[in-house]
């Protein structure tokens, strides 16, 4: 444990601990672009400089590179070093093309910062520019060499943390250029992160280019709904629209980044046929009138059918405190049937691997990070939850054995196929991992798990709030929609955010679905009253691990100001609401209903 | 395409390295003995047969000053104007060479016999100004008919 | 006592002119201000209402008539409306007393050019000034306003302390005239004019007599800076109007009382007494007018600094002083 | 003596202000007379266009940032050649107080205040200008000035060829 003193304060930091990261434990800022916690050192940018005034190493340093020692006397403030950052930063602008105002990376450029921060102003160097040809990396991700810094970080995250192959750096000394061989879409599932990670503007979200600023962001703290993983993004939106999603971090989820699926998903949210108005019957009314009708066709199918000829459904995707609502709104109106999943299997399924993981024995993805033998049992983590593919391959950079149990998968890592789960030598390893999904046998898993008091499993639910909903499931007894329907007493359900199969959905003469997706249950409903997107409130999901996060409130509901017609673009209206802004929360509907049927019952009584 | 037997030398080349990364700047050497220079073709081949991806062997091949990515001719001269040199007159000798050969620095002679490059070290600093035709070296070109000769020498052995 | 009926044609009459010539004056006051303000700033003034802006207060006038005639939610509706009244009228009335020229002849009769020869006039306007004082306190209270009722705050402890000393500056003046009638006071100074004797208890009267009608530098009841208008900040249209036309009204009449008590009346040679007592009543409107073009507004601390600590001492000493004075001289 | 240097302070203002009752008005009388303000002057703001008639406004949103009443309004949009402009650009002028940061803050010269002052209107919403109304067929001020020319942005002119670059680097080229 080194003790050393950093601008006046004594830092005891372990082992190993670079001066970097020993002045940030004290919030002492040195700016940096090559460095980054993911990536560690490259001493690419020389912008980390610090002077050692007394210890075993002394004068200029690279903070980065030299690692913590005992007795350093390091100062970050001093003339010396000030002035090397300041030059170190006017070498970086001089072939920088000064294009900030039409770079979507102003506003939030590390190099715009530090260039303001070094001191550096007015340009001394009046030679001529180097420039480069950008290169077409598909529909998501904006090439713009000239801007590019030399530091090093995109190669070293696409080549060496995510294992891409087909973009790097090419040439040397001052021809060096980062791109792909030929043009062509970026083929990793995480080439998204170049946009995080890029310190500037080479790397730009190309579907939300030219749109904002960042002063101008609505954000808020978020989790992706992509998969079970529950990744932490930080959604980005402006006027209504949902710009683009960077990810944030948490160490003990998804770390730094996040996967392409969870970052270029914003046209669902944007999708210019989400239903935005409540409709009854194939006419657009509002969300009172169509709740009351919703109430009335309750009483209605009630007496016609008798009690218990509805059904309340949920389904996986919806958020956590809204599926807490539906077994308080299925007991009022004396429900048939309470579901969270269309298929018996799905319910099945879901059922036991909750009863597997509340043994305390799940791994997050910090776990299978940190793991030295994973064993990836019947799924597909790539295109299942490709995050998880990524901790794979951050725990075989370490030195674990990833073993595939024969399945045609493919990882961004070197893994070992096995005939069986009884061919690995769990025993053997100190933090084993079994990552599955839920199509694996659970009486197997529970026998290995009892038998390993160090294994973890990672059971890959298929949406983000399958476990939540799953533990919902086993309190209130609730049944799938196939098996609901089997008897044929269930004439009508209410659907909430529910993807019901076609087969399913014919058998149903009355539908009442909310949902901010056009779904074809939506389609086929009578009832119809707009929810709002995970963006658009706040909620949580509960992820594979049985792990709670709550997302905020991004923006407020309605139709994208950009959506608009042309003659109300922009809008020189002035509304308290904005226009399709009436959707709601799907738990504040529930509350609603639920309320409007106690005030019927006591009514009655 | 490469002949097959290259083919194999290669492969048993690559097979015999640890990595096979470690194999690459021979065989691109080899392929750019092949085809003259190493073509868009040759870095795909190098790569199917190293097992890299293309940008990989691209990485290598633009790094290294030895490997031609653009035709050159049958002889590329490399003049060292690197410090030892440039101060024993490797920037005259440079300029002068391309002054005989009435071609800019970088470009080929119409012939196709010459390609004239700066170079930042040959390792013949002992030896300075240094430069290099093909695969053969040449210390203390002092004089103008000194390097003439070296060319002469060269063209005639075409 | 008895009456005939010219007599009462003549108080009659009297009256008449003198409401017709206040209030005449006290709209061009307002008019004259406007104008040496902005020569003072260099300006023009108003100008764009008849020859030389002449007509603008029949403008102002119309304005203050037909704006809208607002009250204040939860405001006092009586007080509200009768607290302009209680502010112009006493000042109004305080000119009763004053004599303001020298008695003439008509029709055989003789003819006082003052309304009301009291025997206590100098005390009748120190009561009708006191009154005055309910206008601004009732009306900053009835508008329920927080700015309203800090200025009439302001404004009470503001009149009721310079009252004191510019009582108590007039001691002197009583003493020396041996009486309260203010025609006896003009009388006695036919010969030497009080300030000559009193210059003293003329500049104690001079600074109390400003802070009496809130003029700048004393104008803490309004205090645009701080308070929006301080006590008739709710105020609108013609009863705004009346607190406006009070404040002019009063700088007349003190200015005639300033003039009556220490500048000898309406007495002066060559000229007519008439001419005299306008003259001088003008003069000290002139001054109050340039005094606001200058004097940059006090603290409050410092104007309750001043009345109590500096005023009211001084003018006890001064009366003092005359005591001992008229004494030594038998 | 305090108290009379105060009574000389109290009169010195007094004298001054007296002398002032006499000097000349500098007031004009407004609608008559008018008076011609300075170039610099901070009045009307306009969107000028560079001297190849392109709009100067890329919509980098720092005129509304700077903007310490939020009276500017905008959405960027990529047009032709990727050059970056304004889909809509608004300013509430009913806002404005004409205080200027806007036109400091602009990087490429487009937004630029302009001497006239009298933009008064009865119907508030009037003088919510979009950018048709601010759009000037001129340069204003810097004539000479094209954002592109200099940023090294491939848009008036391709790759290289902008006023202070070099041609375009070729990594597979031959020179070292």
């Amino acid at each position: 444990m080194p003790k050393l003193i950093i601008d006046d304060i004594t830092v005891e930091v372990a082992e190993g601990t670079t001066l970097l990261e020993a002045a940030q434990s004290v919030d002492i800022p040195i700016p940096h672009f090559c460095w980054h916690p993911a990536l560690g050192r490259a001493g690419a940018c020389r912008v980390c400089a610090v002077k050692l005034l007394d210890g075993p190493v002394k004068g200029i340093q690279m903070s980065c590179m030299l690692p913590a020692q005992e007795g350093m006397v390091v100062s970050t403030t001093d003339p010396e070093a000030v002035a090397m950052r300041r030059h170190v930063i006017e070498w970086l602008m001089i072939n920088h093309p000064h294009d900030c105002p039409v770079c979507d990376e102003g506003g939030e450029c590390q190099l715009q910062d530090y260039t303001i921060a070094g001191g550096h102003g007015i340009r001394r160097y009046s030679g001529k520019k180097r420039t480069h040809v950008n290169q077409y990396l598909g529909p998501y991700i904006e090439h713009e060499m000239n801007r590019c810094i030399q530091c090093y970080r995109c190669v070293r995250y696409y080549q060496e943390y995510a294992g891409g192959t087909d973009f790097g750096v090419m040439g040397s000394a001052g021809r060096v250029y980062f791109g792909r061989f030929q043009e062509g879409q970026l083929e990793s599932p995480f080439s998204g992160n170049l946009v995080d990670i890029c310190p500037t503007g080479v790397f730009t979200d190309k579907t939300a280019r030219f749109r904002a600023r960042y002063w101008d962001y609505d954000m808020a703290p978020s989790v992706c709904p992509g998969c079970s993983l529950g990744c932490n993004t930080t959604p980005v939106a402006r006027y209504r629209e949902l710009l683009k999603t960077v990810a944030r971090r948490n160490d003990a989820v998804n770390g730094w980044f996040i996967c392409d699926r969870g970052r270029f998903a914003n046209s669902a949210v944007n999708a210019p046929l989400r239903p935005r108005h409540a409709v009854v019957d194939s006419r657009e009314s509002c969300v009172e009138d169509a709740l009351d009708t919703l109430l009335l066709r309750i009483h209605a199918l009630g007496e016609l059918h008798g009690p218990g000829s509805i059904a309340v459904v949920g389904s996986s995707r919806m958020a956590q405190e809204a599926a807490e609502l539906l077994p308080q709104l299925a007991l009022r109106i004396a429900a048939g049937a309470l579901c969270y999943r269309t298929t018996r299997k799905e319910s099945t399924e879901t059922s036991s691997f909750v009863e597997l993981v509340h043994t305390g024995s799940s791994a997050s993805q910090q776990d299978v990070r940190k793991s030295d033998c994973i064993v990836v049992y019947g799924c597909d983590p790539l295109n299942e939850a490709p995050m998880m593919a990524m901790a794979i391959r951050q725990a075989w950079r370490s030195g674990a054995t990833v073993y595939v149990i024969e399945h045609k998968i493919t990882l961004p890592c070197e893994f070992t196929l096995r005939a069986t789960l009884d061919d690995v030598p769990l025993a053997e390893a100190e933090r084993p991992v079994i990552i599955c999904n839920l199509s694996a046998e659970t009486d197997q898993l529970d026998k290995l798990l009892e038998g390993h008091s160090r294994l973890k499993i990672a059971p890959l639910f298929p949406a983000a709030n399958s476990f939540g909903t799953a533990l919902l499931m086993r309190e209130h007894g609730a049944i799938s929609l196939e098996e609901a329907l089997a008897d044929g007493e269930i004439k009508g359900i209410i659907s909430i955010e529910a993807d019901i199969p076609a087969a399913l959905l014919g058998k149903i003469p009355f539908v009442a679905a909310l949902d901010w997706q056009a779904t074809a249950t939506v389609q086929a409903a009578q009832i119809v009253i707009p929810t709002t997107a995970w963006v658009e409130m706040n909620g949580s999901y509960i992820n594979y691990e049985g792990r709670a996060q709550h997302f905020s409130k991004v923006m407020n509901p309605g139709v994208p100001v950009k959506g608009l017609d042309p003659a109300g673009h922009p809008p020189h209206i002035h509304r308290s609401t904005a226009t399709g802004g009436e959707a709601l929360p799907a738990r504040q509907l529930l509350a609603r209903l639920i309320k409007l049927l106690d005030d019927g019952n006591r009514g009655l009584s | 395409m490469i002949p097959e037997t290259m083919r194999q030398e290669l492969q048993d080349r690559i097979s015999s390295a640890i990595t096979n990364r470690e194999a690459a700047v021979d065989v691109m050497k080899a392929l750019q003995t092949h085809y003259g220079w190493l073509t868009d073709e040759a870095v795909v081949e190098a790569a199917g047969l190293l097992g890299l991806s293309p940008l990989q062997v691209e990485e290598l091949a633009t790094f290294y000053e030895m490997i031609y990515r653009r035709p050159v001719g049958r002889y590329v001269i490399h003049v060292c104007d690197s410090i030892s040199c440039w101060s024993m007159g490797g920037e005259s000798l440079l300029r002068q060479i391309a002054g005989l050969l009435k071609v800019t620095v970088g470009a080929t002679t119409p012939d196709g016999l010459f390609t004239l490059l700066p170079c930042c070290c040959l390792g013949n600093c002992g030896q300075a100004p240094a430069m290099m035709i093909g695969n053969s070296i040449y210390g203390g070109v002092t004089s103008l008919e000194k390097a003439t000769d070296i060319l002469h020498q060269h063209r005639r052995n075409t | 006592m008895s009456y005939d009926p010219i007599d009462i044609t003549l108080i009659g009459a009297k009256i008449a002119l003198v409401f017709f010539v206040i209030l005449t004056l006290a709209a061009y006051l307002v008019f004259a201000e406007r104008k040496v303000l902005a020569w003072i700033q260099d300006r023009k003034g108003p100008n764009r209402v008849g020859p030389f802006g002449l007509l603008q207060p029949l403008a102002d006038l119309i304005k203050l008539l037909t704006k809208e005639d607002f009250r204040p939610i939860g405001a006092d509706k009586w007080l509200f409306y009768l607290a302009p009244a209680m502010a112009a009228i006493p000042a109004i009335m305080i000119f009763a007393v004053i004599p303001f020229g020298a008695p003439l002849t008509v029709f055989g009769h003789s003819v006082e050019l003052q309304i009301s020869d009291l025997n206590v006039g100098l005390l009748l306007f120190l009561a009708l000034s006191s009154i005055a004082v309910y206008g601004v306190a009732l009306g900053g209270w009835a508008s329920n306003s927080k700015y309203a009722l800090l200025g009439s705050i302001r404004g009470l402890a503001q009149l009721i302390s310079y009252e004191l000393s510019m009582g108590l500056s007039l001691v002197p003046v009583v003493m020396l005239a041996r009486s309260f009638r203010l025609s006896d006071i003009v009388a006695a100074q036919s010969g030497c004019w009080f300030i000559v004797y009193q210059p003293l208890a003329f500049i104690i009267f001079l600074i109390s007599i400003a802070a009496e009608c809130k003029r700048i530098p004393f104008d803490l009841p309004e205090a645009e800076g701080e308070l929006v208008a301080g006590f008739h900040t709710e105020y609108s249209g013609m009863r705004f109007g009346l607190f406006f036309v009070g404040e002019y009204i009063n700088i007349i009449v003190l200015g005639g009382l300033a003039a009556t008590f220490f500048l000898g009346g309406w007495h002066g040679p060559w000229l007519p007494p008439v001419i005299w007592f306008s003259g001088k009543v003008l003069a000290f409107a002139f001054l109050f007018i340039w005094m606001r073009g200058t004097l940059p507004r006090l603290r409050y601390d410092q104007l309750m600094h001043f009345g109590w600590k500096i005023l009211t001492p001084l003018a006890l000493v001064n009366i003092l002083v005359t005591g001992w004075w008229l004494v030594l001289r038998g | 003596m305090k108290i009379f240097s105060d009574m000389t302070a109290l009169m010195t203002g007094m004298w001054i202000t007296w002398k002032h009752i006499f000097r000349r008005p500098v007031t004009i009388q407004y609608p008559e007379q008018r008076r011609q303000p300075y170039p610099r002057y901070r009045a009307r703001i306009v969107l000028t266009r560079d001297p190849e008639g392109g709009e100067r406004c890329v919509a980098c949103q720092l005129c509304s940032a700077a903007c310490p009443v939020d009276c500017i309004s905008m959405q960027p949009a990529e047009g032709d050649g990727g050059r970056r402009y304004a889909e809509w650009f608004r300013i509430n002028f009913a806002r404005c107080i004409f205080c200027g940061l806007c036109a400091e803050a602009c990087p490429t010269l487009a937004i630029q205040m302009t001497p006239d002052y009298e933009i008064c209107t009865r119907d508030i919403m009037n003088l919510i200008y979009e950018k048709e109304d601010l759009l000037i067929d001129g340069c204003g001020k810097s004539a000479d000035y094209n954002f592109y020319r200099h940023a090294g942005i491939a848009v008036t002119q391709p790759r290289g060829n902008g006023a202070e670059e070099l041609p375009p680097v070729d990594v597979r080229g031959l020179m070292p």
